[in-house]
């Protein structure tokens, strides 16, 4: 049913029918996301749906991230795991869910934390990024190395019942994540899903979402979320979608004179420059809703 | 001055848990952006006004939406409110 | 760290531990869910994502009910499956993806096609359902099983780039499926993922959705979407929330005078109702757009 | 009267496959729904307009809006317009 001039195969022309089909995506949008790239940083939360629909989808190579290894307690949202896996390395985990799902996909593993010093030589073997990991360093590190190698970066965000999402560093004058938050915020004001807690499901949700830009960006279908947030009302079941401004003039990273390039991004101090750790974070402050108020 | 504040991403727990607060302002000098937040400062916030304010704007981790819009695409401090403005204070998450 | 009067076990508090940490859910909530049972009535594209975080997040008995079986083509959407059960029973994949997950919770399998015979005694032991379902004569029968059983009905839908999500039979005066579209729409009007197409990220955030809300209102939690309907336009990536009638007063269903009963329901003809077959639907009329107009 | 239409759930397949349409429509008698529509059919559809209506109203399955709230909190057919009014027809989806 298919003209022979295109590049997938039969088992791809089966698996990805239901894509082919579709009016508005068809047979150059499932090519294109065939040989794409997405490197996906943290396996957890929301990097668990983003892999497996990223994964399901067909994107050409997909890259999973993660120092970590699995622990109980992530099983309430991080679906990619399982018990058994419990103690293993998250991205190993990931990539045993992923291939199950789809074999026809590259799976690649990335089993370090992202630091400054390897961020551009492995940002740089993909097409895209998505933020998928949990603390401020690493949130400034990864914009900073996709600005550096010109890749956009599809970042989500979730804590508590709240989640957020965005593509940075996308089209002519979209902004990137220092644009939008040039001093980063005190330790005290970044609340993590191990301290504050999470709904699961929320990062379920965003994550899907991330997955659904990152096919948008790859297969060059549909209107791409930059310079616009989605913000997330779980409780409310509400989303806004809100306009953001263009790049900064004066951006560190994308601006009109950076301080950051390929040479400078590598020595940059992020755990100076955000107070905190990548790897553990400080206490949320618990006390300050009585329990008498809660809802 | 009737406007309506809107909180997310926790900042709703400076303000009496109140994700929505419907607002009757008087404002002293001009009825801009900086005014509305002394004024928030000083008559909404129910706790810890260091964790919404620091020197004369918000916090760094905070966006601000006038009408659901980016403060930085009207002015930031010097934003001009009208009756009926909507204006959201979203605290950056990192979680994931 | 918990007071002794709860009921959840040590493995419980461990796992839920960030439910139990989140001052909008907590410990009431999780006790609640943990003792909650939920039928999920179709184990595919919407199916996979609202069943892995119902089981993730701990809901007591979980039901997961489809008489199909896996199929290759399936695997672009329906992330509960693997390749190695393709051929398999669609319930009992779900049941093995939720177990490794989750060993804490009990999970029911329905390896049959829901029909007007024994729908009301499947949904009779359930606390709600959830319509994962892809088709109009089953999506008729869940809704009338749940306003004759008094259960809470959670609808999603997905087909190309659209998704609906609303909560039926809920609250003093919500609407069932009826109430909506008292008369079914022709055949031609249906369109499956099957003939349509689906891109298969957008089930993926329809049924996580799903399961959100799913989760309110097994723990009490969150305005719940009822007399609203969210609207997702996946390549806009525009959410647009609507608000629906109350029950309708005529509505053979839940109306003031219902022919719809536990003794007539399961005599009432589906198919000649909606002039389909729950198992297959009439091709769409994918004519309609040229390619020159495609997206 | 200048007016939005929105089409969902495919129903886009039938106007061109146009999800936003700003409308200028000269109403015969009164600014009601029932004459957007037979407006709508006679000036609008570019295909199949059995598909958009039967009878005298949308055929079954469609959802329709006004203003983002159901038609039936609002009259119906009878539901009148004012300038500006958004409408917005979706057809029920049954995949998954
Ligand atoms: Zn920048
Ligand atoms: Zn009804």
């Amino acid at each position: 049913t298919y003209a022979a001039e295109h590049s997938l195969n039969k088992h791809q022309v089966e698996r990805y029918s239901r894509h082919l089909l579709l009016n508005s995506f068809g047979l150059t949008a499932q090519e294109k996301l065939c040989s794409s790239s997405v490197l996906i940083v943290g396996c957890g939360g929301l990097g668990s749906p983003a892999a497996l629909y990223l994964a399901a989808c067909g994107v050409g190579t997909l890259g999973l991230m993660d120092h970590d290894s699995v622990d109980a307690s992530n099983l309430h949202r991080q679906v990619i795991h399982t018990e058994e896996r419990v103690g293993t390395s998250k991205a190993q985990s990931g990539r045993k869910a992923c291939e199950a799902l789809n074999s026809l996909i590259k799976i690649r593993v990335h089993e370090e934390a992202l630091s400054a010093n390897i961020a551009l030589s492995i940002i740089g073997q993909y097409d895209m990024v998505l933020d998928c990991s949990d603390n401020a360093p690493t949130r400034y590190l990864i914009s900073d190395a996709c600005v550096v190698t010109g890749k956009p970066l599809v970042s989500a965000a979730a804590v508590g019942t709240d989640g957020q999402l965005t593509v940075y560093n996308y089209g002519e004058d979209g902004p990137c994540y220092r644009c939008l938050f040039p001093k980063p915020p005190a330790p005290e004001n970044c609340s993590r899903c191990s301290d504050a807690g999470v709904l699961g499901v929320v990062p379920g949700i965003m994550g899907a979402l991330q997955a659904l830009e990152a096919i948008k960006i790859a297969s060059g279908k549909g209107d791409v979320l930059n310079k616009r947030m989605l913000v997330f009302d779980a409780l409310s079941g509400k989303f806004m979608t809100v306009k953001l401004r263009s790049k900064r003039a004066g951006c560190a990273a994308c601006g009109e004179h950076p301080t950051l390039s390929m040479s400078s991004l590598p020595e940059f101090d992020y755990k100076a420059f955000t107070g905190q750790e990548a790897q553990d974070g400080p206490p949320v402050p618990l006390q300050l809703i009585p329990s008498s108020e809660r809802l | 001055m009737k406007l309506t504040v809107e909180f997310s991403g926790g900042l709703e727990l400076l303000f009496g848990g109140k994700k929505n607060i419907a607002l009757d302002v008087i404002f002293k000098n001009k009825a801009v952006m900086s005014e509305l937040l002394v004024w928030m400062r000083d008559n909404l916030v129910t706790e810890r006004p260091d964790l919404f304010m620091k020197s004369e704007t918000v916090r760094p981790g905070i966006l601000v939406l006038i009408n659901e819009a980016d403060w930085e695409l009207c002015g930031t401090l010097d934003a001009e409110l009208k009756e009926g403005d909507n204006v959201v204070f979203i605290s950056t998450l990192h979680g994931g």
